[in-house]
């Protein structure tokens, strides 16, 4: 189970009374180098944890379906998680909250194999082509069928959907399995610099999800379990406090000086790929770790849309408008973030 | 025979009746399925993750039922069902071969032998993209995983038991004229078969487990990708529905190697004691 | 006639791992003329069976060079017949399928190999057995399985090592005289090991003496009999006791030898 | 022995001298080696998939190098091989004691057979939430799911090799007074050895790739990690680099096994012809 | 004195699968009493193996009763040494760890096993093989490793089934005068099988004949014999040839008749 329970505080705080016990926090990533969970990387790179004293662990999982399971669970206290899984898991009875915002558009973009440059100009052209996401009922996959809904492109009518993995995409894409994918950075950017593809709509940047959406689309963030925040309120808020401060710092300072602070673990070992990547990142990560209503709304919106118009892909937990969507985050601990 | 008599029929152990082995297996499954739904029902595990018999049996039914709307679930088995079968057939077959051959050319067999380990204990699954771009992103990549696994189960194992032959049988066909595959298929081979078996039931479970796996990564069909849809909308329900049907999907692959063997094990002497 | 088996000179070192090299044979010269029936005994570890391996070409020799009928011999013979001294069935055989794979290897039909089986079951009277797996079978009624086996291809060349030695001797008398029947006018030629010199000398035109080990030729003794012969009678024949004592007393000197020295390297 | 004599040194055939083996074996890998950056060169295999050696090489001496930014090398490695390890272990006690008791106890093996062939198909992957659920995200559950692989290979191995010991030694080892634990030890171990130590073979390699796949699912460190890591970044250069570590490590527990093997293999007639 | 083994109606039914049951012996009533050396001999095949392994508990009979000092046998019995017709040392041991098997067994020390053990070792005449793994011995001294490893412990009651086939005729002998001067004073029970007519006569007290099978008890003679005898002197005591030529015409009889029936169902 979660080990945050609080240990004495060591004997040289005695004097500063400001600080706070030390605790320990364990957290689950939905996935390793992807900019979507950046800030729990660069608060710890930037000792943010160890100045609230806390001991945060990360772990990096291979799903956000794992990570969100690892939570439910008791096995973690926190998770970098988009907040689809916790829609599905409040609709299952497993009430958690975001506290904090990582990403406020989708940050996913959907790549063109390069040799249909001449055929494919538009969403409308995809008809009869198989499109790729993830994994089916991932947020790609959401995403995805919302914007080809919204281009009159039905899954299984007028197109077919596969699911591609996210280390696997690239090959799906050069062996012909899949015309075109949905899916985050670095696979976009790695993907077009390589020369192998090219991007048809762009979610990175607020032009094309404002087209589709109207407005923000509330993604990833930090999330935790409503019973982790009555038991450890004073935790979270240092969590929080930490993470908040790193959205801070990446959008205040040029990517590459946040590169810099990085360890190679975290960027891959194309640091000038990264700061490119970072760079676009600019644009969808949040910059102040403040939940947007209306994002969550969007979510939602994809979500009830995407199951009245393909069942399919929500087999047991149908989403509808029965979803509370303020319960699905807590904006206060963020609020309280000194400036 | 002459000798031959018929005295009355002597009492058989209860362990050799047919009726009583089934019974008993039987049983301990359905021991194992009350556990569970007990458990679950008691709150010991929890259903949001282990589901239970009574949740998962009734939607195995509803995925048989005609008009269903989770998709056609003959499609499913179909396609993990060849995917498993090709991929266990041409593990086996090429393990058999490679592990014969290294056994019987003891130089060939010491020169790969570091490589063959070494390819043993790469991770499938970082391969997947590799064999995506070797053998496409349709069957020969899913059967391609299963036969990585397969293939080094059996092959060590045919290494092994064909290495280990009796010297004296071979020395006494090979004077009685046998060429290179009667000694292969008369001695080597049969004195190597119970080791081969049991190879294979552990391969046959690997072979479905692979052809899971690859669908998990990434397909349009089959029962890894019925698991992964369901995982994906924390409906553990189906993800166990999945799993028993490849679980029943196994244990019918295994009573066919355990036919064959039994029907080839009518020599072995039956310990008495 | 021409030699049909030759040994120059054949010496044989085991060399077992982590243990120094044993010399089981040592210098041993041998000819056994075509058609001749020649019988080896020696004391128990002498190396007879080794002698036997080499010809067939199952070992090699450490020196000296091994000829059948003129031809070297540098690897396994098909040419010959081989009777194990250990059981050499094969387990997940029956005894009518084990007696016809030299058939078989052969690519003979079902019918010809029936054919040619069928009596060779009676003859070593295990028909009522044929369907019968070697381990229902008891360890007389193996020897005699094998023995069938590996003479069902009428090989010119027969290498027998103790072929009778699990048999009552009723039976091994039949079986003796069923083999001095099929040696009889066939011009085949036969090395035959035994530990029994009675059987060694009612079979056989020449004894071979071994010396305890490392294996050499002690003595080699025509044995003066004439034939045909049979074998429950010989043993009354003129001549035979005179030749039994002095192979006796040779064997005995060996045996002391070898039990002598075992001794002492006991101590 | 009174009776022993040197001879002369007998030439020992090429096959049998180990540094002709080691050679070739050395010579099998750089051939390998050799092959992969010839066909990456000539663009047979694109190094954006494939890598090269001439890539993968330098950035693990990069790791290995003092003061890498790649995060501690030492640390992966350590935290893989106690995975590892700890899996492989565990998994081969259990399969060797779970396959003893059944091969030994007929009803008993019968009884659960069926049921361990089911579990034997059950994807590891699929199950990586169940294993979340049941032994957290630490230590505990990577090394059940490499046990849950190394069990049933090892399991099935020893249940045919121990029912399969000729019936003669052990009645005769009885008659001589062995206790159940002198039959276990004396007899029906060492009689299944080859076969378990083949099993193991090929489990001490599916141990590894447990361990990588379990880091892969969800971890802070280890090599697995480090080649997810890699792969998200479509840094197939980096990815390879993890493998070949892998399959450095796995060569080297393989070798242990071997060694262990050949060890106990003295008693073994060797093949002349 | 007291009967060590009893055999009561003792019969043995084979049951190989997909074959008719096979009726290996019929209604065997046999007592050995404490102390006695008795000899089975029969034609080959006859189920002499068979009563060996029903005594020593290896298999079960089908009907009838067998005791051990009284004691029923109801399963494997640790308390007799059992020489085994076929190859039954461990192969991944020495001579001298085969040896040496029994007394680890009881869970003596390693100094008296080796007391114990170098004795039997150079009795058995294979001190200088104390080292070699069975696959490194000939045959004859596979088969007396095995002598020495079942008569370590010195078990009261012996079964024996053909320990001296193997061997040639000195060392047979030397061995046999050996188990004879072992059993002389010790009051052991001794059940030996073989096929020689000759060492049955002359090692044991009373001379058991079977038919063919299915086996029964043809014939028990008493041998006449005094003690203590030489074994290889025996053959010209008074009493041993009118003997030798009863059983001998006894065991004709059934082997001609087991012959001939065999001859009957090949047809
Ligand atoms: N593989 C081997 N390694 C070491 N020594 C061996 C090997 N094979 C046989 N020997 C030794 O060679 C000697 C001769 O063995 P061989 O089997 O030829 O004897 P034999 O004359 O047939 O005896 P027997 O009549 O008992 O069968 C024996 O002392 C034996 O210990
Ligand atoms: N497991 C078995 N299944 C069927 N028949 C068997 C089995 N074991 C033995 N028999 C038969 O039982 C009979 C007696 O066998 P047993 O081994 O007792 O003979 P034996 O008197 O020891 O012969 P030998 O002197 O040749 O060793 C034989 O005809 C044999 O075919
Ligand atoms: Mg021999
Ligand atoms: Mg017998």
């Amino acid at each position: 189970g979660g080990s945050s329970a609080p240990s004495p505080a060591p004997a040289g705080s005695q004097a500063g009374a400001t600080k706070p016990p030390r605790a320990t926090v364990k957290v689950s990533v939905g996935s390793a180098a992807s900019l979507l969970y950046l800030p729990w990387d660069l608060a710890k790179a930037l000792n943010y944890f160890e100045d609230e004293n806390l001991d945060v662990q990360l772990n990096y999982a291979n799903a956000g379906t794992d990570a969100a399971t690892a939570l439910l669970s008791g096995s973690v206290d926190f998770t970098g998680n988009s907040i689809d899984h916790s829609i599905k898991a409040q609709i299952a009875g497993k009430p958690t909250k975001m506290v904090v915002s990582f990403a406020k558009l989708p940050g996913t973009g959907l790549v063109v194999r390069g040799d249909l440059k001449d055929s494919v100009k538009s969403v409308k052209d995809l008809k009869g082509k198989t499109v790729g996401g993830t994994s089916v009922g991932s947020g790609t996959h959401l995403l995805l069928t919302y914007v080809m809904n919204q281009a009159g492109l039905v899954q299984d009518k007028d197109y077919t959907f596969k699911p591609c993995g996210s280390g696997t995409m690239a090959a799906t894409l050069d062996a012909k399995g899949a015309d075109a994918c949905m899916n985050s950075d670095p696979f976009v950017t790695q993907y077009v610099s390589a020369g192998k593809g090219f991007l048809l709509k762009d979610f990175r940047t607020a032009k094309d999800t404002t087209e589709l959406l109207g407005g923000a689309y509330q993604f990833t963030g930090a999330v935790t379990t409503q019973a982790f925040i009555q038991s450890n309120p004073d935790v979270v808020q240092r969590v929080v406090n930490a993470l908040v401060k790193a959205d801070r710092y990446i959008a205040t300072n040029p990517a590459k000086d946040v590169a810099a602070k990085l360890p190679q673990s975290v960027t891959g070992n194309d640091v000038e790929l990264y700061v490119k990547t970072l760079e676009a990142g600019k644009e969808y990560l949040s910059a102040d770790g403040l939940i947007d209503q209306k994002g969550v709304e969007n979510v939602l919106k994809v979500n009830v849309e995407d199951c009245k118009n393909n069942p399919t892909l929500c087999p047991n937990l149908k989403v509808t408008d029965q979803v509370d969507a303020t319960a699905l985050y807590d904006n206060s601990f963020a609020q309280k973030v000194k400036k | 025979m002459s000798d031959t008599v018929t005295l009355g029929v002597e009492r058989i152990p209860l362990a050799r009746r047919d009726w009583f082995v089934r019974a008993l297996q039987l049983g301990v499954i359905l021991f194992f399925i009350g556990a569970w739904e007990g458990l679950g029902r008691a709150g010991v595990l929890d259903p949001f993750y282990y589901s239970r018999p009574s949740l998962f049996l009734p939607r195995i039914a509803e995925w048989f039922a005609p008009g269903s709307t989770a998709g056609d679930i003959w499609l499913d088995i179909r396609v993990t069902l060849t995917e498993t079968v090709l991929g266990f057939v041409i593990g086996t077959l090429l393990g058999l071969i490679v592990g014969y051959a290294f056994a019987r050319n003891r130089l060939l067999g010491l020169a790969f032998d570091p490589l063959l380990s070494m390819f043993n204990a790469i991770p499938r699954l970082v391969l997947a993209p590799v064999f995506i771009l070797a053998f496409g992103i349709d069957l020969a990549s899913k059967v391609a995983l299963g036969v990585t696994l397969v293939f080094f189960i059996v092959f060590f194992a045919t290494f092994a038991a064909v290495r280990d032959v009796d010297q004296t049988l071979v020395d006494n066909v090979r004077i009685l004229g046998a060429r290179r595959r009667d000694v292969t298929f008369e001695v080597l081979l049969p004195a190597a078969f119970s080791a081969i078996v049991a190879s294979l039931r552990t391969s046959a479970g690997f072979a479905f487990a692979g052809a899971v796996v690859a669908e998990y990564i990434g397909s349009n069909a089959g029962l890894g990708r019925r698991i992964a849809t369901a995982e994906a909308f924390f409906d553990s329900t189906g993800v166990f529905g999945g799993i028993v049907l490849i679980a029943l999907l196994a244990l019918l692959l295994d009573s066919l190697l355990q036919l064959a063997e039994g029907r080839s094990s009518r020599w072995k002497p039956r310990r008495e004691r | 006639m021409p030699p049909s088996i030759t040994l120059r000179g054949v010496s044989k070192v085991y060399r077992p791992p982590k243990k120094p090299p044993y010399l089981a044979i040592d210098g041993v010269d041998l000819d056994v003329d075509q058609g001749r029936f020649v019988s080896v005994v020696g004391p128990s570890g002498c190396g007879k069976s080794t002698i036997l391996a080499l010809v067939a070409g199952l070992i090699t020799a450490t020196s000296g060079t091994i000829t059948i009928r003129d031809d070297p011999v540098r690897a396994v013979r098909t040419d010959v017949g081989f009777l194990f001294q250990r059981d050499a069935l094969l387990p997940w055989r029956t005894v009518r399928e084990n007696v016809s794979l030299a058939l078989r290897f052969r690519g003979l039909g079902r019918r010809e190999i029936a054919d040619r089986v069928d009596p060779w079951l009676a003859r070593v009277r295990l028909a009522p057995f044929a369907d019968n797996f070697p381990h229902e079978l008891s360890g007389g009624m193996r020897k005699r399985a094998q023995l069938a086996q590996s003479l069902v291809v009428d090989p010119s060349v027969l290498l027998m090592d103790e072929p009778f030695s699990a048999l009552d001797v009723q039976t091994r008398n039949l079986m003796e005289n069923e083999l001095l029947e099929l040696w009889g006018a066939s011009g085949k030629t036969v090395l035959f090991i035994t530990h029994d010199l009675e059987e060694a000398i009612a079979l056989s035109d020449e004894l071979v003496v071994m010396t305890a080990g490392p294996g050499r030729i002690k003595a080699r003794y025509p044995v003066p009999l004439p034939r045909p012969r049979n074998v429950s009678e010989v043993r009354f024949a003129p001549g035979f006791v005179s030749l039994y004592e002095r192979a006796w007393s040779d064997l005995r000197d060996e045996v002391l030898r070898s039990y002598e020295r075992s001794l002492r390297s006991a101590s």
